[in-house]
């Protein structure tokens, strides 16, 4: 009975909701589990973030052996690998990481991984362009 | 709530007693029908007002003094020292319960002239001049 | 049921293309927003395989700039404030619109530009703090807690526990007023006057125990380096207290009224959603990035003064959209009647200026009896006190947002350089992003949203 | 700042309140409740059954075990490994690491290394700050690079902040940063307009907070307090007007510097006096290496 | 549709973190539920139904609305009722005089040189019995920004804010106080000055 009253009443309810409707943007997707607006959930984690990690130690390999930079991000990465392959669930990841949701983590490897994109041009291991000219970082004058 | 029903009551009660020509001056000089307990009249015969049955705020309340019958004088400006203080609720005392110490350079309160042109403040300098001018039709000795 | 491809894809275009992630969004918004939308993606990378969440773009941000010359003839330029009465001040929005859709917001600022930041750099830290009342000027107190910490900072002090637990009370009235200002002319933007009456008469109220501690209403100049100029007055607190228990009422009497409200509602929810990257790399800060569900909160995060020792909690919002923002707004004020009740229980009795009078000026009794106080008292108000060289970037979450204030001194009583970070200036930056694709009887709730002072935008 | 509190009502007040409203004000008091009355407060009382029962509120509160890692701030001995970690992976750029005194992080870099700096500070995973909270520049006419460029860098992954500055003068383009982070095109605009610091690679650098078709940058230490023109309206020409400024009474410049000496410890010593000090050192190590 | 249209609670994070533990990393698993736990009790369901059809929401604020008829109107008539103020109150400047009539103001100028707007202006010589007192002391008022350090600075109480607000002018002219139109101020408002010094001298 009640199922039915429910019923009945979602129809009414939508009728009369079409009106207000019109005006009103949709939410773009109500499945906020992350808790940040824009991060969605991403349907398969693991695939990506495995993924993203390969691709990083291979894009990895573009920058000099020495370069401070390539071996703590090297580290790092496997680190998370290993971290991402001993994790039992999604829940486990993140806690390990402490991390607020996986979904950060693969945002972050992204932005690694076009940061080690940018490296060649900008080739930060060479030495020092210029000295700072004299006082100039001394204060005061 | 039980203040205002005092209010009510009261309203009626002075409502009888007091003849209807001083009701009428009272709401046109008030602009409300409101009764309360004259606390005083300051030296330009505006009179004073208590009814603590209303909220702070609207719990004391100034008759100003009109020139006559036909012009309505209300300026805010016109509240001397002495009663401006109670007014505000700075203090409770007023100045009979509690008279301020006389002094001979006190001055008598005066309400903002600004505008009646004649009597508004002019700024002028109150430094003697740094050049004196000198008549050149008397030689000097 | 047309109206949602209008709509849609505004909305769409927002956190759509402009984000790494994009919503699952219709097919039809590309066809309404044109041919701009389909970069952003790159379906042949590597890495990609078959869900877009994968997809890494070229470049993430898009700089796009509004376009003033009129790619269409329908496409309309037009002008909005810096009279109009819902854009909080002087705010000088040029619009491209069609029909009554917003394709591009360009903020002019500045009608309100005083150089405060200028004027500092000639006077002495103690003249320079009553201009901090006039940047954002319904926070008044807040903005100079900023220029007051960033002072005690550089000089290595701090204030006694009595005059933090003033400040930490007297900034939460601050932020109740705030928000009392911004929630309810933003309702009044959409069209309901009560709240705004109902609101302002709590306001008026707190007008008066500002005016009580300090002497003023509004530019109340109030707290000093080193702790604040004079203690609350007998009575203050059992006023506030009794205040306090009729303030959480009317909240109620106002969510009552408007939180529910299907107007309201259609108003703002879903209007003007920003993704948390997007917020931060906006540089917002405040309400504006904990409605898109950032965790951040200077109080907590970053503690100054007597926050450490209150307790409460802060209010995160799940979508991002106006609605959200309004939500945390109410529940912050509830928030700081929290810390407020707290402050007033904790508050201990004690020294409210700290002990050094090279810093603070002597009570008066002190500068009429001791010739070196009163020697203090003339070097105080002259020459001032002296700062230790060095800079600092010192913040505080002033209800709006990051309050910043960048300081440098040379060693003088004058500081050398002193820059103003107000949260607006950047909230506005946003506005020709964020604005995109709504309509103009939108642009107001977004202002309102917003919390927009010119005061501190302009400087 | 004109003081204009309350103008007053002047000798022309007539009756203002209908007669409605007088008639409506004795009733609605009889029903009425005190304004400034305490009442009972949910608020108040408890606290925490007050947050339970408030289920209805569309947002979360914040737990406090979110913030427990936020309990000392600023962590300054990760701030300083970070810094050192900072300048091993961008030696190009980065010209010095700094921790000052107030524990705030100062990377100073090249003026070229701009946006690989700030870019390997916003995107690399250990650094994560993406939020450049502020831009701002600091004029020191005496330096050969007169502005200082300073970016307040804001990580809320870390919940740390640190400071990149560089310098240039009045001619060298500086890169902008507009690619990385958003915030940069109205910060970079404000400094162009207050500094005339030039940002190559704005995508709309105009003057932001002057006035149309201002002339000149405020900011600098050589504009002069008061400006030069100012504006008012004309009543003939039906326009604003500008003219060359024109103050009623000068600014007035109060000499309150101290002749004494105020921090001794930033004083510069000169050379002979340090060569002289390590002369003396050496000898007594000598003297006591002897004994 | 129906999530879409009305807000629902959405659990915090926490909770449905905890719903959505997995063993495998599988998508079908992974998945949040569309619709969020609360919308879909029945209850929930019905009560929203019953708000939007009777317009419940609106009903309600109407009420609300109608009790605030029957509340006392807090509207203050100004002229004759005024809102509090304190004795801190800072308005309108004066300066005093000692009780014998002498003017208190001994020329140090420390309120000329702490004054932010550089409002004050000072000029003082020494008078025929050999007193150094001001011949000059202006205050712009239209410069004046009422920050109060004036009378904190003063040694001698001579330069007060006083309490009167009401001196809302015609022109820009009558904003420019001279020193006579300034004593003139503390004479006419001495008694409410001394009053409010005494009230407040706990805390100067």
């Amino acid at each position: 009975m009640s199922c039915e009253l429910d019923l009945l009443f979602k129809l009414i309810f939508i009728l009369l909701k079409l009106n207000t409707m019109s005006r009103k943007v949709k939410l773009p997707n109500p499945r906020l589990i992350t808790g940040i607006v824009g991060r969605d959930v991403v349907k398969d984690p693991y695939f990506s973030l495995s993924r993203l990690y390969q691709t990083t130690l291979k894009e990895l390999e573009t920058l000099p052996k020495s370069y401070p930079y390539r071996i703590e991000t090297e580290r790092l990465t496997k680190e998370r690998m290993g971290l991402l392959e001993k994790a039992k669930s999604v829940v486990e990841f993140e806690q390990a990481l402490n991390a607020r949701c996986i979904e950060n983590v693969i945002q972050e490897a992204k932005s690694e991984l076009l940061l080690i994109r940018k490296l060649p041009n900008w080739a930060p291991w060479e030495p020092l362009i210029g000295e700072a000219p004299e006082n100039q970082w001394k204060w005061p004058i | 709530m039980a203040g205002n029903i005092g209010t009510f009551v009261g309203f009626f009660k002075k409502m009888a007693s007091a003849p209807l020509y001083y009701t009428v001056n009272k709401y046109v000089n008030c602009n409300e029908f409101r009764y309360g307990t004259l606390v005083g009249t300051d030296d330009n015969g505006n009179e004073y007002y208590e009814n603590n049955d209303y909220f702070l705020g609207r719990n004391r309340w100034i008759q100003y003094k009109n020139p006559n019958w036909f012009i309505l004088h209300s300026d805010a400006s016109d509240i001397p020292a002495e009663w401006h203080a109670w007014m505000h609720y700075m203090t409770d005392d007023t100045p009979i319960t509690k008279p301020p110490a006389e002094r001979k350079f006190h001055m008598e309160h005066r309400p903002n002239m600004s505008p009646i042109f004649k009597e508004r403040y002019t700024p002028s300098t109150t430094t003697k001049p740094k050049i004196q001018s000198w008549s050149p039709a008397q030689p000097k000795e | 049921m047309f109206g949602i491809a209008k709509r849609f894809p505004c909305s769409q275009l927002q956190l759509g293309t402009r984000c790494i992630f994009r919503w699952t969004a219709g097919a039809d918004l590309e066809k309404a927003m044109g041919p701009e939308q389909d970069q952003g993606y790159r379906r042949d990378h590597p890495l990609t395989y078959d869900t877009s969440e994968t997809a890494i773009p070229e470049n993430e941000i898009d700089m796009s700039v509004p376009q003033y010359k009129c790619p269409d003839e329908r496409l309309l330029t037009m002008n909005f404030g810096p009279q109009h009465p819902a854009a909080h001040g002087v705010l000088r929005l040029m619009l491209q619109t069609k029909g009554e859709q917003v394709f591009a917001a360009d903020p002019h600022i500045g009608l309100l530009h005083r150089g405060t930041e200028k004027l500092i750099e000639y006077k002495t830290y103690t003249q320079a703090m009553p201009y901090f009342d006039r940047l954002d000027y319904v926070s008044m107190m807040y903005n100079e807690w900023g220029f007051c910490l960033a002072v005690e900072r550089l000089l290595g002090i701090e204030a006694p526990i009595r005059a933090q637990y003033i400040r930490v009370l007297m900034g939460e009235m601050t932020r109740i007023l705030n928000h009392i200002m911004a929630v309810t002319t933003h309702i009044l933007d959409v069209g309901a006057t009560t709240p705004f009456l109902w609101l302002f008469e709590e306001r008026e109220k707190m007008m008066e125990f500002y005016e009580r501690v300090s002497g003023a209403r509004l530019h109340a100049a109030y707290f000093r380096v080193g702790g604040v100029s004079q203690d609350l007055p007998i009575g203050f607190l059992d006023d506030v207290y009794d205040w306090m228990k009729t303030f959480s009422e009317r909240l109620d009497d106002v969510e009552e009224l408007v939180t529910y409200n299907r107007i309201w509602r259609s108003r703002t929810v879903g209007i003007c959603p920003i993704t948390l990257d997007n917020a931060i790399s906006w540089g917002m800060s405040g309400v504006m990035i904990r409605g898109s569900g950032g965790r951040w909160d200077l109080r907590k995060s970053q503690p100054y003064d007597a926050y450490s020792l209150v307790d409460f909690d802060v209010p995160v919002g799940r979508h991002g959209d106006v609605y959200d923002r309004y939500m945390c707004r109410m529940e912050e004020m509830r928030q700081s009647l929290r810390i407020m009740h707290q402050c007033m229980n904790d508050m201990p009795e004690g020294d409210i200026k700290i002990d050094d009078a090279k810093i603070s000026p002597p009570s008066r009794h002190e500068m009429k009896n001791s010739m070196e106080a009163l020697i203090h008292q003339f070097k105080f108000y002259t020459q001032g006190f002296q700062v230790p060289p060095g800079s600092t970037y010192t913040v505080v979450e002033a209800p709006k947002g990051e309050f910043g204030v960048y300081l440098v001194s040379d060693g003088s009583s004058k500081p050398y350089r002193c820059k103003i970070r107000p949260p607006g200036f950047y909230h506005l930056g946003a506005m020709k992003d964020v604005a995109r694709g709504f309509y103009i009887a939108d642009i107001v709730a977004i202002i309102g949203t917003m919390d927009l002072v010119f005061g501190e935008v302009d400087r | 700042m004109v003081a204009l509190i309350f103008l007053p009502l002047h000798r022309c007040k007539m009756m203002s309140s209908s007669a409605l409203r007088c008639l409506a004000r004795p009733v609605a008091g009889l029903l009425t409740r005190r304004v400034l009355a305490p009442t009972s407060s949910r608020l108040l009382s408890d606290v925490n059954d007050f947050y339970k029962s408030h289920k209805a509120r569309d947002v979360i509160i914040r737990r406090e075990d979110d913030v427990a890692e936020c309990a000392t701030y600023p962590d300054v001995d990760r701030l300083e490994k970070f810094g050192q970690y900072v300048a091993t992976i961008l030696p190009k750029y980065v010209q010095d690491v700094r921790m000052t005194s107030l524990n705030e992080l100062e990377i100073l870099i090249h003026p070229e290394g701009v946006v690989p700096v700030l870019g390997m500070l916003r995107d690399h995973t250990n650094a994560q700050f993406k939020g450049l909270m502020e831009i701002t520049a600091v004029d020191v006419p005496s330096r050969p690079y007169r502005f200082e460029l300073v970016y307040c860098l804001l990580s809320h992954h870390y919940n740390s902040r640190c400071i990149v500055k560089t310098y240039t003068d009045e001619l060298t383009p500086v890169d902008s940063v507009t690619a990385l982070f958003k915030s940069a095109d109205f910060g970079e605009r404000e400094v162009w307009d207050m500094f005339g610091v030039f940002f190559s690679g704005h995508p709309d650098l105009r003057r932001i907070l002057t006035d149309y078709g201002f002339d000149g940058h405020p900011f600098r230490k050589d504009f002069p307090l008061t400006g030069y023109t100012e504006v008012r309206y004309d009543n003939e020409l039906g326009r604003v007007v500008y003219e060359p400024v024109e103050v009623a009474q000068e600014f007035r410049k109060f000499e309150m510097d101290t002749p004494w000496e105020l921090f001794p410890n930033y004083r510069e010593v000169p050379q002979h006096l340090l060569e002289a000090a390590a002369e003396k050192a050496a000898q007594e190590e000598g003297a006591d290496e002897k004994k | 549709m129906f999530r879409v249209l009305q807000r629902v609670n959405l659990t915090a994070r926490g909770s449905n973190v905890s719903k959505r533990a997995m063993g495998s990393y599988y998508p079908a698993n992974y998945h949040d539920s569309e619709v969020p736990e609360e919308a879909k009790t029945l209850s929930h369901v019905s009560e929203q139904n019953f708000t939007t059809i009777f317009g419940m929401e609106m009903l309600r604020g109407s009420a609300v609305l109608f009790s605030y008829f029957f509340r006392e109107p807090v509207t203050i008539s100004y002229p004759w009722e005024k809102g509090p103020l304190s004795p801190r109150f800072r308005g309108e400047h004066a300066l005093r005089r000692y009780p014998n009539g002498e003017e208190r103001c001994i020329a140090c100028k420390l309120c000329e040189a702490i004054c932010p707007a550089q409002a004050i202006t000072i000029e003082a010589e020494e008078r025929e019995d050999g007193s150094r007192r001001t011949t000059r002391y202006d205050i712009d008022m239209t410069k004046c920004i009422f920050c109060g350090f004036c009378q904190e600075a003063c040694p001698v109480d001579a330069i007060v804010e006083g309490p009167n607000f009401e001196y809302a002018t015609r022109t820009h002219e009558e904003l420019l106080y001279n020193k006579e139109k300034l004593l003139n101020n503390g004479d006419r408002w001495e008694k409410e000055i001394a009053a409010n010094i005494d009230a407040d001298y706990l805390y100067r």
